[in-house]
């Protein structure tokens, strides 16, 4: 029997998450190895150079596409031509601004900077002066996680904003610019931060200014959480809100169901998972690397081969 | 009448080239490039089936429209021996301006994304000019100020693009392409106004040794100008079809779009010292630079090992042709 | 009026002074901006402009030889890979994990001076290609996520400060400038590299190896940048991929700001360290007055051209 | 002050009154006042430094005036660029620097008056072979078809000159027109002024060759330090006066007397030299001898001086020094057996313009006596202001860049060099190119000082003058080959031209190395 050719286009191979997003990819189309054959390209985060790898797999002939969509609009034109030949689109992680695909797997970033912006305005009792840590902005992950913590801010009147940095969801940059804000204002009630890295450098920004710890956001890479356990005892409260990777491999298997002629759901939005002070326990993994990304179906093993320590 | 001396005894080192003029020996330059591309087109072609598919040399037009004409830019400016790093920066801008006025401006669009490209490039010319800021420096800071303003633009991808545009550009699925005319005609009239009019000459002759062309009565200001702003206008340009291509502007798309359009035009044949090279040979070094993704992707090259190759060939391409042209003052 | 020799020799000049002069400039704007500039503020901006600081003057040496290096931000970012990869968070591992850095920013250093000097590859380009490979080879080895991490021991290098009063890392900086002040100003062999940068043709014909020279600040340059990436991974405590990229950039601007000249033959360290301390606090000042990413491009680029803008201004025709 | 008498001359075309410029707090030129007629020429003359390249670079608009006023064809004339005084009709050739080098030679000629065709384009073959009836005309044996960066020294210089006339200016400015050109050649462009003067031409040209001024000139105006010295006529001014005018005192003797040496050992020698561009050659140099090399332009001049100097060394043959075999295989190791030479091109391959004078004169001074690889610094500083002032080298102070030095003063700087270690051999090429006759006057006795001590002294000079008062012997280059032998008390200029237009010298090649000891 044929098996199905499937081009899957890496956005991005320059941070843990998007390397363990492909990763659980490539382990799901290793046990399905024997119904699909995939040929891989690399965006390197540039739509133009997204597009023209998607042209090259419809000029190879592949029967279905998988792409993270670098921006909304860049891959719409090229997404119609593959449509027209019949070949099968997923978007994963990240839509466009049009219905020119056949599935959707991801989970909403707005949401996800609403799930962790309501948890901080909860916390501080609809009250206090906060600062925010973007990634980059120009990114629709950074944009659009700041768009959805800014309409929860702004539904509370007495919580001020009192400066927006972009940290690149970098250690070193975070903790450079909460250094300097917290020599700039004696008052940080609150740290919303969209990155699990970004919110390791503000405690330690924090604690290099001998100031008290303040509720701060993370997210679920493993280093955040053993570093928010161990100062639990401490009262230190977070939460951290996820973007699971494990999509990669949903995205594999929804493209396979549509090739066999499955009907499947068009928009499959999930839930964004939240690790909270009560389930931490059950995420946290203290014997695996500090890289790897708690929301995920990769094994041990497979985390282990990815990221060694 | 007074009688011929003989000046020099026998020239020994030196024999008349092959052609006649500077013009000719401009033209040699492009060869290596020409072969690189001739190679890459041979080897691809053999190798995959898919290669010589309409579809696919219509998209490889389509990819070399932008990278052909921001390096046609910077080669011009490397011709007079200056050097341009803003070039992707406005490429950004231009998106972003076509991604916020083509839906209420329409055509106009077009014309004010290239002003403001020629804006951009007339602000480096004066900085290099009137200050006597060295043109990579001057460059590199004009490219900071025009990332800033675009981010305060559009902060992120977005806005719109009409699809108009890109049926108009891109819609049609045949050799002899819109974008491939378009290239055509860019390179050819900047190859024949660089190689037959006085102001090409003078901008060769600028590049070859400024305080000579000072002194035989060329102005530097309007070189600057002319290729500051027609690099800034042909970055414009690119940035324009870029937006076109992605129906969107995105204000990062253009960074690594600088380095791309100086390595094409140094494989190209062009002298970063100035005064040598010829458009011929950046186009043929545009198109290698597009050829080498193309083929990486048909023949199913390791992502992981795709930047080593290219820095390797990029490295091999230097060798081959760079050798001995080391700067020293 | 007459300097004694030792100090002529050394005497900072005008492009020195006008680093300083904007050095100071943007601190005055940024006390009154925030109302409170502590020495211990200044210190802790100084502290963490190092790593740029080091890699900046790498950037200079290759100035001064008339040159341009664009990997320094590559071979800085090896390093922070390769260190953390080495150190794999044991501090027992410190002297090979040093050695085996500093042994890969140095064959980077050897192989960009091979490439200018025996293959005589302009050095733009040269640069520009091992950085490309620098960056390829990264990928392939880490695929993506890099492993490994820095102790917390070997972070005192950064995070501890002498007497309370003066951070390591800026101890190590003002070494570092120092060794290279005097190394270029008053050795033989430093001022040899001098005249080579002015005029390479003419230091060859009057018996000065220039090659060799050459390919010397190369190597000299990587290992600059090395030092500047193990400051940064100390910082950082782990690697990341393309964590030194801008230093490239900056660098060349910092030196630039401090009064490098691409014509070579200039090597004024204490311009440098001004120079990325400035675009340091430039930074600071924009957290301070929350100013959005993009005026930080808008400034950057603002006091590069003011910057150099004075140092041109009374030239006459 | 001596002011022009505009009496018994031709109406006048430029009248320059209190002309004055400073370069910061540097005063270079000062209330210089002088006037030439139309189809006259002007000889200007003054020591390196005294401003003469500036007043021109002024006249031709390339440098803009401080104070005074220039009246062209009784209209105040200010060119703002060399462009503007092309319009005024003022052309200038300058010092061979001005030649594009990635232009071919006819494009050089001809920039920015270019045969163009309907189109605007250019009309290459037009224009090549209207360099050739041009070349033709003038009597220049260029090929207009070579690129500049391809040209000798003397055929920039032709280059420039032939572009300078090709404009049809009202005035031409030639600034050292001859520098570079062999005596014959000089004579040649004089001959060529000439003609151009009768042709109504006014042109004003800058030697440091008194006979040529003495034949060219129709009024002389000297400079001295920036203010006029001198403004006289032809008849008016003997080559004393000159002299007194820019020296300021008379000059004894331009050239040492100097004592025979035909016994002293012999110091160096080259047998059956060869490399790409010497056939082969050989010769010996005894110790404290000067010996001349003379020849045309590009008989191999320069490949000799390279290879002795180790830029460019000898693939076969042997040399000796004191007796000892010796491979020239770099200038590092040239110098460290004793080999120093002066280049002819001090821009670039002798100084680094952009750095102080101290740095580029005190490296081998320094070089012996640095202690575990430092420096002495008291030491250099005592050396280089000891030789500042020796060779008195005019400049504010040891820490002026180089570049900022007139050309004279640059090429005291590379002389200066030397002088911490004498050498043992000393390979002058072309020493006093450009050089005013004061500066001269001490090069050569200080050449004279060397090998009174014992240094052997090679001479490669084009300056027929100065091989004959300097040199103890000399002998003929010609095709890369040395064609004849001259002794000291048979100097003449008819017999060096006679060996160097390659014609059979006295002893042929076989008994050669014999004979040059
Ligand atoms: N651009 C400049 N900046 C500073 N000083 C200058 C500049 N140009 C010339 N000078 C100085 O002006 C003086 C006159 O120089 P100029 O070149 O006119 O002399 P010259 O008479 O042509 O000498 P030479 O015979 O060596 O050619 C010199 O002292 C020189 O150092
Ligand atoms: N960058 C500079 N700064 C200061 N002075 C300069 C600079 N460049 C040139 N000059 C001065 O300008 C004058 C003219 O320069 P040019 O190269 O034409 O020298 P020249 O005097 O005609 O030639 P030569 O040195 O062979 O006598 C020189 O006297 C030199 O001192
Ligand atoms: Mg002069
Ligand atoms: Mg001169």
């Amino acid at each position: 029997q044929e098996k199905f050719d499937i081009g899957y286009d890496i956005y991005f191979s320059g941070n843990s998450w998007s390397v363990q997003l492909a990763k659980e990819f490539e382990a799901e189309a290793e046990k399905h190895k024997d119904t699909v054959e995939v040929a891989y390209t690399e965006s390197e985060l540039k739509a133009d150079k997204q597009v023209s790898n998607i042209e090259d797999m419809i000029t190879k002939g592949v029967d279905a596409i998988i792409l993270t969509p670098i921006s909304p609009t860049a891959v719409i034109p090229v997404l119609k031509k593959a449509e027209a030949k019949g070949i099968k689109v997923v978007l994963l992680a990240s839509s466009i601004k049009s219905d020119d695909y056949d599935a959707l797997v991801t989970v909403d970033d707005v949401d996800f900077g609403k799930a962790g912006a309501e948890w901080l305005a909860e916390k501080l009792g609809g009250k206090g002066k906060i600062i925010a840590l973007n990634g980059i902005s120009g990114i629709s992950a950074s944009d659009d996680r700041w768009t959805g913590a800014k309409e929860i801010f702004d539904a509370h009147p007495d919580i001020e904003v009192i400066s927006v940095v972009d940290a690149g969801w970098d250690y070193a940059k975070a903790k450079v610019a909460v250094s300097n804000l917290l020599a700039a204002n004696p008052e940080i009630d609150g740290v919303w931060s969209q990155g699990g890295s970004m919110t390791l450098g503000a405690i330690d920004a924090f604690e290099a200014a001998q100031r008290p710890l303040v509720p701060m956001t993370g997210e679920d890479n493993n280093g955040y959480l053993k570093r928010w356990a161990a100062l639990e005892a401490d009262g230190f409260t977070s939460v951290a809100p996820s973007k699971p990777t494990w999509l990669g491999s949903e995205a594999l298997l929804v493209a396979i169901d549509l090739l066999e002629g499955k009907t499947v759901e068009k928009n499959k939005i999930y839930d964004v998972p939240m690790i909270t002070a009560d389930n931490l326990g059950e995420f946290k993994r203290d014997d695996l690397s500090d890289s790897f990304w708690a929301n995920t179906r990769l094994s041990d093993e497979q985390v282990r081969a990815t990221f060694q320590d | 009448m007074p009688r011929a001396f003989p000046v020099s005894g026998r020239p020994k080192e030196w024999r008349p080239p092959m052609f006649e003029g500077s013009l000719r020996s401009n033209l040699l330059t492009s060869l290596p490039a020409l072969a690189l591309s001739a190679l890459l087109i041979i080897l691809t072609a053999y190798m995959s089936p898919n290669f010589l598919s309409d579809s696919n040399l219509t998209n490889l037009s389509s990819r070399l429209l932008p990278i052909g004409l921001v390096a046609l830019g910077e080669a011009m400016v490397l011709f007079a021996g200056r050097i341009d790093l803003s070039v992707g920066a406005i490429m950004s801008l231009a998106t972003a301006i076509m991604a916020l006025t083509s839906a209420s401006l329409g055509w106009l669009a077009i014309p004010l994304a290239l002003g403001a490209g020629l804006v951009c490039g007339v602000v480096t010319a004066c900085g290099v000019n009137f200050l006597r800021i060295n043109p990579l420096v001057m460059s590199l800071a004009t490219a900071a100020i025009v990332k800033g303003v675009t981010m305060l633009l559009l902060p992120s991808p977005g806005g719109e693009v009409d699809y108009a545009f890109y049926d108009m550009l891109f819609g049609a699925e045949r050799l002899l392409s819109a974008p491939l005319i378009m290239s055509l005609i860019a390179f050819i009239v900047i190859a024949v106004v660089m190689n037959w009019t006085r102001l090409g000459r003078s901008i060769y002759a600028f590049g070859s040794d400024p305080r000579a062309a000072f002194a035989n009565g060329i102005s530097s200001l309007k070189i600057d100008l002319v290729v500051f702003g027609m690099s800034g206008m042909l970055a414009a340009a690119a940035g324009i079809v870029l937006s076109i291509r992605i129906l969107s502007g995105d204000p990062l798309i253009g960074e690594s779009y600088t380095l791309d359009a100086v390595s094409a035009a140094i494989l190209g044949g062009v002298a970063l010292q100035g005064g040598r090279g010829n458009a011929i040979g950046v186009f043929f070094a545009a198109l290698a630079l597009v050829l080498i993704n193309n083929t990486f992707n048909l023949l199913d090259i390791d992502t992981s090992f795709q930047n080593i190759a290219k820095g390797l060939i990029f490295i091999l391409a230097l060798v081959l042709f760079m050798r001995g042209k080391a700067e020293e003052h | 009026m007459a300097l004694p020799a030792i100090l002529t020799n050394a005497k900072p000049a005008a492009a020195t002074w006008r680093a300083l002069g904007l050095l100071a400039i943007l601190l005055i704007v940024l006390f009154v901006f925030s109302g409170r500039v502590s020495m211990v503020q200044v210190m802790d901006n100084a502290r963490q402009a190092a790593p740029l600081g080091l890699i900046a003057l790498g950037q200079a040496l290759i100035l001064l030889m008339g040159r341009l290096d664009l990997s320094v931000g590559a071979t800085a970012g090896l390093a922070n890979v390769v260190l953390a990869a080495s150190f794999a968070g044991n501090m027992d591992n410190m002297a090979t994990a040093l050695a085996i850095t500093v042994f890969f920013g140095l064959l980077v250093g050897l192989a960009n001076g091979i490439l200018v000097v025996v293959l005589r590859i302009p050095a733009f380009l040269a640069t520009l290609a091992t950085s490309l490979v620098i960056a390829g080879a990264i990928l392939v080895y880490t695929g993506g996520s890099p492993g490994g991490s820095i102790p917390a021991g070997f972070r005192v290098i950064t995070e501890g400060w002498l007497f309370g009063i003066l951070p390591w890392s800026v101890v190590i900086w003002t070494a570092c400038s120092l060794i290279l002040l005097v190394f270029v100003h008053y050795s033989l062999k430093g001022r040899k590299m001098l005249l080579s940068g002015a005029n390479a043709r003419a230091a060859q014909r009057n018996g000065i190896a220039a090659d060799r020279m050459v390919i010397f600040s190369f190597v000299l340059a990587s290992f600059m940048a090395t030092l500047g990436g193990i400051l940064l991974s100390s910082i950082t405590g782990m690697a990341s991929i393309g964590i030194a990229d801008t230093y490239t950039v900056d660098s060349i601007a910092a030196a630039v700001i401090g009064g490098a000249l691409f014509s070579g033959g200039v090597f004024l360290p204490a311009g440098v360290a001004a120079g990325s301390l400035i675009l340091f606090f430039l930074q600071s000042l924009l957290y301070v007055l929350s100013l959005p990413p993009a005026a930080r491009f808008v400034l950057q680029g603002s006091i590069i051209v003011i910057a150099l803008a004075l140092s041109n201004f009374k030239k006459d025709r | 002050m001596a002011s022009l008498k505009p009496a018994n001359h031709s109406p006048t075309l430029i009248a320059v009154s209190g002309l004055s410029k400073s370069f910061g707090r540097n005063i270079v030129l000062q209330d210089v006042s002088f006037s030439l007629g139309r189809g006259e020429v002007l000889a200007l003359v003054g020591e390196n430094g005294a401003g003469k390249s500036t007043l021109m670079n002024i006249l031709s608009g390339n440098l803009s005036h401080d104070a005074g006023d220039i009246r062209l064809k009784d209209a105040t004339y200010k060119p703002s660029s060399p462009a503007d005084a092309a319009r005024n009709g003022v052309a200038i050739a300058h010092q061979e620097t001005a030649v594009m080098p990635d232009l071919t030679v006819a494009e050089n000629v001809f920039f920015g008056r270019e045969p163009r065709n309907a189109l605007g384009m250019i009309r290459q073959r037009q224009l090549h072979s209207d360099f050739t009836q041009l070349a033709a005309s003038l009597g220049f044996d260029l090929d207009g078809r070579k690129l500049g960066r391809h040209l000798s020294a003397a055929e920039r210089q032709l280059v420039e000159i032939a572009g300078a006339i090709s404009a049809k200016p009202d005035i031409l400015i030639l600034d050292e027109p001859t520098a570079s050109l062999s005596s014959e050649a000089a004579h040649s462009v004089i001959r060529l002024m000439e003609q151009l003067k009768a042709q109504g031409t006014s042109i004003i040209f800058i030697s440091h060759r008194m006979g040529e001024i003495m034949e060219a000139a129709d009024r002389v105006v000297v400079l001295k330090d920036g203010a006029l010295t001198l403004a006289a006529a032809r008849g008016e001014f003997s080559e004393d006066d000159l002299i007194h005018a820019m020296v300021g005192r008379k000059l004894e003797n331009i050239f040492p007397a100097r004592p025979a040496r035909e016994n002293a050992p012999v110091r160096f020698s080259v047998r059956g030299g060869t490399n790409e561009n010497l056939p082969e050659i050989g010769f010996a140099v005894r110790r404290g001898e000067v010996l001349g090399i003379a020849g045309l332009e590009g008989q191999g001049q320069k490949p000799l001086a390279d290879a002795l100097c180790g830029m460019a060394p000898f693939r076969s043959g042997t040399i000796e020094l004191d007796g000892e075999a010796l491979k020239l295989k770099s200038p590092a190791a040239a110098i460290a057996a004793g080999i120093a030479s002066i280049p002819d091109d001090r821009k670039h391959d002798g100084l680094a313009l952009s750095l102080p004078i101290r740095l580029n004169m005190s490296l081998f001074a320094i070089t012996e006596r640095a202690k575990g690889g430092f420096l002495p610094l008291a030491y250099e500083r005592d050396f280089v202001e000891g030789a500042r002032e020796r060779f008195s080298i005019r400049s504010t102070d040891m820490e002026q860049p180089v570049g900022e030095l007139s050309g004279g003063n640059q090429q005291k700087v590379v002389f200066a060099r030397w002088l911490a270690h004498e050498p043992k051999l000393l390979v002058l090429y072309e020493p006093t190119k450009g050089v005013d006759v004061q500066s001269k006057s001490e090069i050569y006795h200080l050449v004279d000082e060397l090998s009174q001590k014992g240094v052997s002294v090679i001479l490669i000079s084009s300056d027929l003058m100065e091989l004959i008062g300097l040199s103890d012997r000399i002998l003929a280059l010609y095709e890369g080959r040395i064609t004849g032998e001259i002794a000291r008390s048979e100097f003449s200029e008819e017999k060096i031209m006679r060996y160097a237009a390659g014609l059979p010298g006295k002893r042929q090649a076989e008994g050669m190395e014999a004979a040059h000891v």
